[in-house]
């Protein structure tokens, strides 16, 4: 179909239009953080200031807290009610390429053996609008894990900034059917095609925060017991939840019943690895020490999901370093975990 | 004297209670009132008696009865009453209520006294002594009452015939006309 | 300064005098400092004093075993005296290098002057009444009152009042308590429902990631009662109304203890405004018991003791 | 799941002209966890305590509630009861639905109503009780007496024949307090000495 | 509850000692008293927990009273006055947060005391009347979604 | 600073002399005395006997005023005026219902702001015994001086009293120490006169007003001292009254406080008034080289 | 009183203060403060020289002031002991500095300036309190006079007149002028029934001691006339109102229903103004004396010894039982009993009784060696704890306390514990602890917080 481009002042026209049949989610921070709200009518203008959202777009689709069903006693035993999502189709417009490849990557997780109804179904009726970088935040280290800021396999459709205009093109089926459905659009000219590809390269260019995949499974099997050097990364560490929390492909979450006698609900809540109560058994916490944590968490990410699912689970958005009150910086534990 | 006693009997009093805001079934008997009072043998019932009379709901007795009129509202009762009662206070409300359902007066020198008094302020604002005295000569047909005393003040310069009225006279007829229980239904 | 500290640090590493020494080391994000948690003389080399050292590293000798020498700022100390009266930390573990400090920078507000050019800022220094930074190879000052936290606005005690080592001269308190409190009064201004709405809207946005619970030097629980199951206070999962009670509760744990270092609200990912809460506390508690939050070391928490004339008045 | 009795006493009229109680008896069995629920004239008396007894013993009871008077009269009385059926005597709690309802309370509707509340909460509390053993003290066989009047040297005498130590302290360079002043006491007018 | 007929509904912490028995007085003497407060007894009002108190508002009920010794009148010597700094300040929070000051209410009542137990009740129950049912915490749309 | 002055409707009447020595003795005493304009009537028992309403409202209307008029305090010598302000004052500060309606009755908003105080109370609390002493030229030695408080200056003593004990009260008693003389305790100093039956039930007044010349005889006094125009009415100008009732001819001059306060300070005799007086006093004063 | 000074089992500390009570039921421990009285009670002969030749003369508290006493002094002269003490305030040896002549002229070498306080620590299992009341001061009543009126006296001035060794040797004469009196009229419920003076409560004992004024004062004076005011007469006890009846009819009292308002003195007479509401009409006596029956009051230290002790008192300062019916003696503490008029108004076989009830208790108490005591205490959960003892420094009883114990590693770890029978479970360390690692047994936050939810919902 090629590539269409659109006028920034006429996003919300076409913001508009399409929240009609859909929820339309977009960058906004009008709450003090930058997360994806939905379509509030009004400011469509987080091209100019956007960098990357604060809370992932995970939150969308296994958000930080969900019933996952209702039951209640009744003459015969409990009733029991599932909390599906109600499968209202979604657009969730301007995700970072990095964003995009974090929900391919809890894509294979959800949809593994046991296939999540409540992550999957949201999915499925969404439609992940892509927006390339082309200012990459000094955090970003996408690069280094087969990523371009510029360019994205992983949405249905991508936009790139291209001054005054966005330009647009179809990745998937799903986005060439929404392409089609949008007014307002224009054909591109080759310039500004040329001219995306070329700020995609220069965004690039401006990434210099790297780390080095290369052997780190070996490096990090045989890190496991260096205990000293996980004590000294950890030492600074609070033990909070921050980086699990807004980082794109952590995924753990905590399923706890409320009850009372007579009716309850089973909620399904976001988790942390850095918590100390993490997976903690009736007699003893696998985990007790804050520099066990620290190591799992890693080690989840660059290790155990590479075995299993042939994939890092890191994409380089550099939330967790950015947002880290203590500046705990995953490029330097794994640069250490390589120089060791 | 025999008094019968209905079901009704704690009504009079709780009418009491209720306008004056004094608890009437407070009082114990003890008569420190009476004890105390200035007037008490000019009554026919005593101030403890008035109270008691209360209590077993002795409506027409109490409200024809001149000890309210005879009370000189200098409070000795009110202020020594163990119990905390304002006996004064009972005795405006029984003259209020007198006056409002038309009881017989027992002492229509008082209840005279009182609206030519009242009647003076409303017209002047002010209390013309000279005015209020003749008035009540007047009224009660004593036209020679403290006669001798007249003429001794008026030597002295204490009786004018002049008025002492203020400019704001209106303002104090409108508080007359909004204050409520100024009803005076005459004698039944 | 900085070499003063290093060579002190060394010394006491040297000497065994010290476990550990707990300082600010150069950060890995432009302009952020970092703390710095050693036994390795060789690791002082990075330690830093600059208008950036925002954390408040108090917390750590709670958890580390021996003793330690710590850097603290004026604030920083007074957590630091808190948790002595708490019995968390002893004195005598400790051997503590005071930062006479004139405010720290707030990256935010600096973001809000600059934009996204914090990027790409090369240098930064304090001279005298400015922020001089490079951007760009070019030079900017900002005046530095501008950008620097709000609690520093309103700080009482900017020279740490326990230190075995003073870095630098005594510094003297540049009060402006109301710029400091500008948030409080506005919430102090609004009726109450709309006080209610304001803070029920503020922690609909809570994802309970803790930041501010374990950042804060005054937290110090082995558990947290939001962990405690039997009963379960607080349900785990993040709800604006057990958000709202699980830092209500918080807020009345940490009071007398909270010095107004304002981690929790720098730590807050979506941009809470707890300080607001915390700080109106001490503010509170000062004015209820006349108690100032870590001046003295030897005196008992404020919630352990009590005075037959405190206030009364609220009582039926 | 636990097996909990609830006893509701009429106290006479005094409870049952203002609660329902035979209406909480009969609603309460479906409470959770409460296995046995009646209501009876007065709980405290013999029949009363036996009623509860044989309650346990036939309904295999883990708990006790009973809905009476206050606390601070008679939960000695019932913790006794059941320790006397074989349950410990924490396992036992008292809803105040006297003193704390029917006594302060006209409205029928509401009376019951709370009547309802406070059982249902004395039966979440008995829920989670525990069984106690008694903690046993030693006893220092010495009395203190204060004040040297009347009062306080009979008190001192008595304990004193008992066996025991006494000391009694006087504010006053004397003994004898007030009395030591009184001339003749009626209504025998012995002299007081 | 229908908003027309809806009745306050709220807890009372009273003291064993002192409140507790000043409520079994107001019993006693027959004194009536709003029928809306249930009555936890606990050991001293030093036993209170704030969380309590958040608690209760948290799950709808409408106001929570807490009563205890006079102060210097403790059975346990102090349990009142460390009960009382953690009051002011609860009280301040509370405020600050924008509850409704009439929703909760510290009192000091003595055993003795029956008559001002009723009154306590009395004008708490009508302070939480006046201030409506508590929506604090409830919710415009349900959770999960 | 200027003080209110509320001189009631008997200043103007037969009490003339109160007021007038009442001025003359503030002027000695550096007072500035400022009259509440257009002072309405107190409304005195009558209003009291026929609606509660009235009774509050009449005073309330002067205090309105006085406080319109930027007046902090309001000061009067009528024991009844007192009396009646006193009360409104307390009434409507105790009750705000009670305030709005009866502020909506004298259409003037009261704001409560007023301090009401009787001369006698005025002249030690805000005088000073002390300084009282100091202004005294000519001390009344051998003036045995009966305080008589009467009934409104002392009930009810919750609202109203002008001293610690309202059933021996010796304020009156310092100041007319101050002045040099000598107030023996009698037992008649807060019995009723009978002031509000003076004309209704003229018996009464003379009976109870009899009895307290008699009580003032048998503690010896020389003259009694009042503070109240009412109380002045019936001991003195009825004494000639009560002389042919009672048979006895007691002959004891009564006199306004403020006018023997004026003797003591050095106001002529003449500009006191006291001439105007039923009773004579100048023979009294004469005896006592005080005149 | 010779009885309870002459039990071997009775230890007497006279002029001594209860200082401070600690501990529990079974085990408080007392200080004890022994004021110095200046006399060696071991030397000390009871000779009397002493205070026959001190020179002070002070009003006599045990006389009610109707007599003096000097500033070394035994109360009177059966006092037990029979010890003098010296009254520092008014010895010239303290206020001036000289004197000692005591010291000069006792044989005995007993007195000594000297001796300071001593601070008494002893243990004990129970505590019966028996401190006794106030009478009402009836000088609050301005119409009565207000103490102005010499011949207005108190039942107890009355008592010490009457009696042979008070301070006119049993002459009842006025204490204006000497004279005896003829007229005498009796005021009752002085203090007593009585919302307005703050004491609506009836004091038990007035009408009783009225009747027995009345019948003394006749044997000792046939002349007199008593005028006995009163609202009604309570005689409940046993033989009580034969005795009221008697007083009226073989001793001529004049019972008058109704209260006193006034009494004002005219010459040497007192004008007694009081009503008689049976007859309807005011009545006015002209007495020589008035006999005021004032009431029983709380003891005006009453409240800083029941929070010495750990009991309530009511609002007019009487100690509260446990219970008004089944509990008449014990308090809320347990091991502490009351008896007497510091309870409540009561008269002596009242007294008497309820003396014997709290000797019952404390004998029941004593026999046997231990006693069981509930278990609801304090128990830590020290697996959670962050050692910050903010527990500690609530604990009114100091319960909880350090200890170390060796795990099963060999390392050494200091934690809390509770001492179960120090502890009184009060809670205060449960919500003390921000991490609820405190629980009070039979009152835990899920016990307290599901009786919450069982209404909330």
């Amino acid at each position: 179909m090629g590539y269409k481009k659109i006028k920034k002042d006429q996003l919300k026209t076409l913001f508009n239009e399409l929240s009609k049949d859909c929820s339309l989610f977009v960058p906004s921070g009008s709450k003090g953080y930058v997360g994806f709200d939905p379509w509030d009518g009004n400011s469509a203008d987080f091209t100019e200031w956007y960098g990357n959202t604060t809370i992932p777009p995970k939150a969308l689709f296994f958000p930080p807290v969900e019933a996952m069903l209702r039951f209640r006693k009744g003459e015969a035993g409990y009733e029991i009610e599932e909390l599906l999502p109600n499968g209202r189709p979604q657009i969730v417009f301007g995700v970072r390429p990095c964003d995009a490849r974090a929900l391919k990557i809890t894509d294979i997780l959800f949809s593994d053996t046991y296939r999540d109804p409540y992550y999957l179904k949201r999915r499925e009726n969404a439609t992940i609008v892509g927006l390339a970088c082309n200012e990459p935040c000094d955090t970003c280290f996408c690069t280094s894990l087969d990523i371009s800021p510029g360019e994205s396999q992983d949405v249905d459709l991508l936009c790139t900034d291209i001054g005054d205009e966005l330009l647009m093109e179809a990745v998937s089926d799903k986005g060439e059917d929404l392409l089609s459905k949008m007014s307002g659009l224009s054909d591109a000219s080759g310039e500004e095609e040329s001219k995306a590809k070329q700020l995609g390269e220069s965004a690039k260019e401006k990434i210099t925060r790297q780390i080095d995949t290369s052997g780190l499974l070996d490096k990090m099997r045989s890190s496991f017991e260096n205990r000293e050097y996980w004590e000294d990364v950890s030492r600074k560490c609070m033990s909070c939840g921050i980086c699990t929390y807004v980082c794109p492909t952590c995924h753990c979450f905590d399923i706890c019943d409320e009850n009372n006698k007579k009716d309850g609900k089973r909620v399904r809540n976001w988790d942390s690895c850095k918590f100390p109560l993490f997976t903690r058994m009736p007699m003893e916490n696998p985990r007790h020490e804050k520099w066990r944590r620290i190591r799992q968490r890693y080690h989840h990410k660059f290790e155990y999901f590479q075995m299993n699912f042939e994939a890092i689970a890191c994409t380089g958005c550099g939330r967790c370093i950015r947002e880290c009150p203590v500046n705990v910086d995953v490029t330097e534990i794994i640069g250490g975990i390589q120089a060791l | 004297m025999i008094y019968q006693l209905n079901a009704n009997v704690r009504n009079f009093g709780e009418t009491i209670s209720e306008l004056s805001g004094v608890d009437i079934s407070t009082c114990y008997q003890c008569g420190k009132c009476t004890a105390g009072c200035p007037v008490v043998m000019e009554m026919s019932h005593t101030p403890n008696q008035i109270m008691r009379l209360i209590q077993l709901g002795l409506k027409d007795e109490v409200l024809s009865s001149p000890t309210p009129w005879l009370c000189a509202s200098c409070e000795t009762c009110t202020t020594r009453c163990p119990k905390e009662v304002d006996i004064a206070k009972i005795m405006d409300t029984l003259r209020i209520l007198a006056l409002k359902e038309g009881y017989k007066r027992k002492e229509p020198n008082v209840v005279a006294f009182n609206k030519i008094f009242l009647d003076s302020i409303k017209n002047n604002g002010r209390l013309q002594e000279t005015k209020l005295a003749m008035a009540f000569n007047f009224k009660t047909l004593q036209f020679f009452k403290d006669m001798m005393l007249g003429q001794k003040l008026f030597m002295k310069g204490k009786i004018s015939f002049s008025g002492d009225a203020i400019s704001g006279v209106d303002a104090v007829k409108a508080i007359f006309e909004r204050s409520k229980g100024f009803l005076d239904k005459g004698e039944r | 300064m900085e070499n003063r500290l290093k060579e002190e640090a060394g010394k006491l590493l040297k000497e065994g005098k010290v476990d550990y020494i707990v300082g600010y080391g150069k950060g890995t994000v432009n302009l952020r400092t970092s703390p710095l948690i050693t036994n390795k003389e060789e690791d002082l080399e990075g330690l830093v004093i600059n208008p950036f050292i925002a954390n408040n590293l108090s917390r750590y000798p709670v958890e580390l075993k021996g003793r330690v020498g710590i850097v603290v700022k004026g604030c920083d100390s007074r957590s630091l005296t808190s948790l002595m009266q708490d019995k968390k930390v002893k004195r005598e573990d400790l051997i503590i290098f005071g930062i006479p400090c004139e405010g720290v920078v707030d990256l935010k507000k600096l973001a809000g002057q600059i934009g996204a050019e914090i990027d790409r800022v090369t240098d930064a220094e304090k001279e005298g009444e400015n922020l001089t930074l490079q951007v760009d190879g070019s030079k900017k000052t900002i005046p530095f009152r501008d950008v620097i936290f709000d609690k520093c606005y309103g700080c009482e005690h900017p020279t740490p009042l326990e230190y075995d080592v003073l870095l630098g001269s005594e510094v003297t308190p540049n009060l402006d308590i109301e710029k400091s409190l500008e948030k409080i009064k506005a919430l102090d201004d609004m009726d109450t429902p709309e006080r209610w709405d304001y803070w029920k809207e503020q922690f609909s946005k809570c994802i309970r990631c803790y930041g501010c619970r374990n950042v804060c030097p005054a937290c110090f629980c082995e558990r947290c009662f939001v962990d405690v199951n039997m009963p379960q206070w607080v349900a785990t999962y993040a709800t604006w109304q057990d958000n709202l009670t699980f830092q209500l509760i918080r807020t009345l744990h940490v009071a007398g203890r909270c010095s107004d270092c304002g981690e929790c609200e720098r730590a807050c990912p979506v941009g809470i405004p707890l300080r607001s809460l915390q700080r109106k506390m001490v503010e509170e508690v000062k004015d209820l018991f006349g108690h100032e939050v870590g001046i003295d070391k030897d005196a008992p928490p404020v919630f352990s003791h009590y005075e037959a004339t405190d206030p009364d008045e609220f009582m039926k | 799941m636990s097996r909990i009795g609830v006893f509701i006493c009429h106290c006479g009229v005094n409870i049952s002209s203002v609660v329902d109680v035979e209406k909480l008896a009969e609603e309460l069995a479906h409470e959770d966890g409460v296995a046995f629920s009646t209501e009876y004239k007065y709980m405290c008396s013999d029949p009363g305590q036996r009623i509860i007894k044989d309650a346990m013993e036939e309904h295999d009871l883990d708990g006790v509630v009973v809905a009476s008077c206050s606390p601070r009269l008679h939960e000695r009385t019932f913790q006794l009861c059941v320790e006397g059926a074989g349950l410990n005597r924490y396992k036992m709690e008292m809803a105040n639905i006297r003193e704390q309802c029917s006594w302060v309370h006209k409205d029928k509707e509401f009376a019951t109503e709370k009547a309802r509340d406070l059982i249902k909460m004395a039966v979440a509390k008995v829920r989670k009780n525990q069984p106690f053993d008694q903690l046993s003290i030693p006893v220092f066989k010495k009395a203190l007496v204060i004040g040297g009047g009347i009062a306080g040297m009979q008190a001192s005498i008595d304990i004193a024949n008992a066996g025991h130590k006494v000391t009694l302290v006087e504010r006053t360079p004397t003994i004898g307090g007030r009395m030591a002043q009184l001339d003749k006491t009626f209504p025998t007018l012995d002299c007081s000495a | 509850m229908e908003e027309s007929n809806w009745e306050p509904k709220v807890i009372g912490f009273l003291c064993h000692w002192c409140s507790y028995a000043g409520a079994d007085l107001s019993g006693s003497a027959r004194l009536e008293y709003p029928h809306n407060i249930r009555i936890i007894r606990i050991p001293c009002s030093g036993r209170v927990d704030p969380m309590f108190i958040l608690r209760a508002l948290q799950n709808g009920v409408d106001g929570v009273l807490v009563s205890g010794c006079h102060p210097g009148d403790c059975h346990y010597q102090s349990g009142n006055f460390h009960a009382r700094r953690k009051f002011a300040v609860i009280n301040r929070l509370l405020k600050y947060v924008g509850i409704e000051p009439e929703r909760v209410q510290f009192s000091w009542v003595a055993a003795s005391e029956g008559p001002k137990m009723a009154q306590v009740i009395k004008e708490f129950v009508e302070g939480v009347r006046k201030v409506g049912p508590n929506r604090l915490f409830k919710d415009e749309k349900k959770d999960g979604e | 600073m200027a003080y209110g002055y509320y001189p009631g409707c008997s200043a103007h009447g037969t009490a003339k002399e109160y007021d007038i020595s009442t001025r003359k003795v503030c002027v000695k005493l550096g007072i500035q005395l400022e009259d509440v304009a257009d002072w309405n009537c107190c409304g005195a028992s009558p209003a009291h006997a026929t609606s509660e309403e009235l009774s509050l409202a009449l005073p309330l209307r002067n205090l309105a005023l006085a406080e319109k008029q930027g007046l902090n305090s309001i000061m009067t010598t009528c024991s009844a005026c007192y009396n009646r302000l006193k009360v409104a004052h307390e009434t409507v500060k105790e009750s705000p219902e009670t305030l709005d309606r009866i502020n909506d009755i004298v259409g003037e908003p009261y704001n409560k702001t007023l301090k009401v105080t009787h001369f006698v109370n005025f002249l030690s609390e805000e005088v000073g015994l002390e300084k009282l002493k100091e202004k005294v030229v000519k001390p009344l030695k051998d003036v045995k001086a009966a305080c008589y408080y009467g009934c409104l200056l002392t009930r009810p003593p919750e609202l109203v009293t002008i001293d610690a004990d309202p059933e021996n009260p010796t304020i009156m008693d310092g100041i007319v120490e101050a002045l040099g003389a000598e107030a023996p305790d009698w037992s008649h100093k807060t019995e009723c006169c009978g002031a509000s039956l003076a004309l209704s039930r003229t018996d009464i007044v003379v009976r109870l007003s009899g009895e307290i010349l008699k009580a003032a005889r048998f503690a010896d006094a020389d003259c009694i001292i009042v503070a109240c125009p009412l109380c002045y009415a019936n001991l003195d100008m009825r004494q000639s009254q009560i002389a042919s009732r009672h048979g006895v001819d007691y002959s004891l001059p009564i006199l306004f406080i403020s006018e023997l306060m004026g003797i003591a300070l050095g106001v002529n005799y003449d500009e006191l008034g006291i001439d105007k007086h039923m009773v004579s006093a100048a023979n009294m004063l004469r005896e006592k080289g005080l005149m | 009183m010779v009885e309870s000074s002459q039990n071997d089992n009775i230890e007497i500390l006279t002029y001594s203060e209860v200082e401070e009570v600690g501990g529990y039921i079974g085990n408080f421990e007392v200080k004890i403060r022994k004021k110095a009285r200046l006399v060696d009670l071991e030397k000390c002969t009871g000779c009397g020289t002493c205070y026959q030749k001190c020179p002070v003369k002070v009003p006599s508290e045990f006389d009610m002031e109707m007599g003096m006493r000097k500033a070394i002094y035994v109360p009177f002269p059966q006092a037990v002991p029979n010890v003098p003490v010296i009254d520092k305030e008014h010895c010239r040896m303290f206020t001036k500095g000289k004197c000692s002549i005591c010291q000069k002229l006792c044989q005995a070498d007993a007195i000594d300036y000297e001796q300071e306080d001593e601070i008494i620590e002893d243990k004990f299992g129970a505590i019966v309190v028996a401190t006794g009341y106030d009478l009402f001061d009836a000088s609050v009543y301005g119409e009565y006079g207000g103490g102005r009126f010499k011949d207005v006296i108190s039942g107890l001035q009355l008592e010490r007149l009457i009696s042979p060794s008070g301070p006119t040797g049993g002459h009842i004469i006025r204490p204006s002028d000497g004279k005896e009196p003829k007229n005498v009229v009796f005021i009752q419920c002085v203090g007593s029934r009585d919302v307005e003076k703050g004491r609506p409560y009836c004091s038990n004992v007035c009408c009783m001691y009225t009747a027995k004024h009345a019948v003394l004062l006749k044997e000792h004076l046939p002349e007199v006339q008593t005028n006995i005011f009163y609202m009604d007469i309570r005689s409940p006890g046993k033989n009580y109102e034969q005795f009221v009846q008697r007083t009226m009819e073989q001793f001529g009292a004049l019972y008058i229903r109704g209260r006193v308002s006034k009494i004002y003195q005219r010459g040497d007479k007192l004008i007694v103004k009081g009503a008689d509401t049976l007859a309807a009409c005011q009545v006015e006596v002209e007495a020589d004396m008035v006999v005021l029956a004032t009431g029983i009051t709380a003891r005006h230290d009453s409240k800083e010894v029941a929070t010495k002790l750990g009991i309530p008192y009511d609002e007019f300062g009487f100690f509260t039982e446990l219970h008004p019916k089944l509990a008449p003696i014990e308090t809320v503490t347990s091991g502490v009993f009351l008896t007497g008029a510091c309870q409540a108004p009561k008269d002596i076989p009242d007294t008497v009784a309820s003396a014997s009830g709290a000797a019952s208790k404390v004998a029941a108490l004593f026999s046997s060696d231990r006693m069981s005591m509930a278990p609801l205490v304090s128990t830590i959960d020290t697996s959670v704890c962050s050692m910050c003892k903010a527990c500690m420094e609530v604990c009114p009883y100091g319960a909880i306390q350090e200890e170390e114990i060796t795990l099963r590693d060999g390392t050494k770890k200091k934690q809390l514990t509770v001492l179960e029978s120090v502890c009184h479970g009060c809670g205060a360390c449960v919500s003390t602890c921000k991490s609820s690692c405190i629980m009070l047994r039979g009152m835990t936050d899920e016990q307290i917080f599901d009786e919450l939810m069982a209404v909330a919902q």
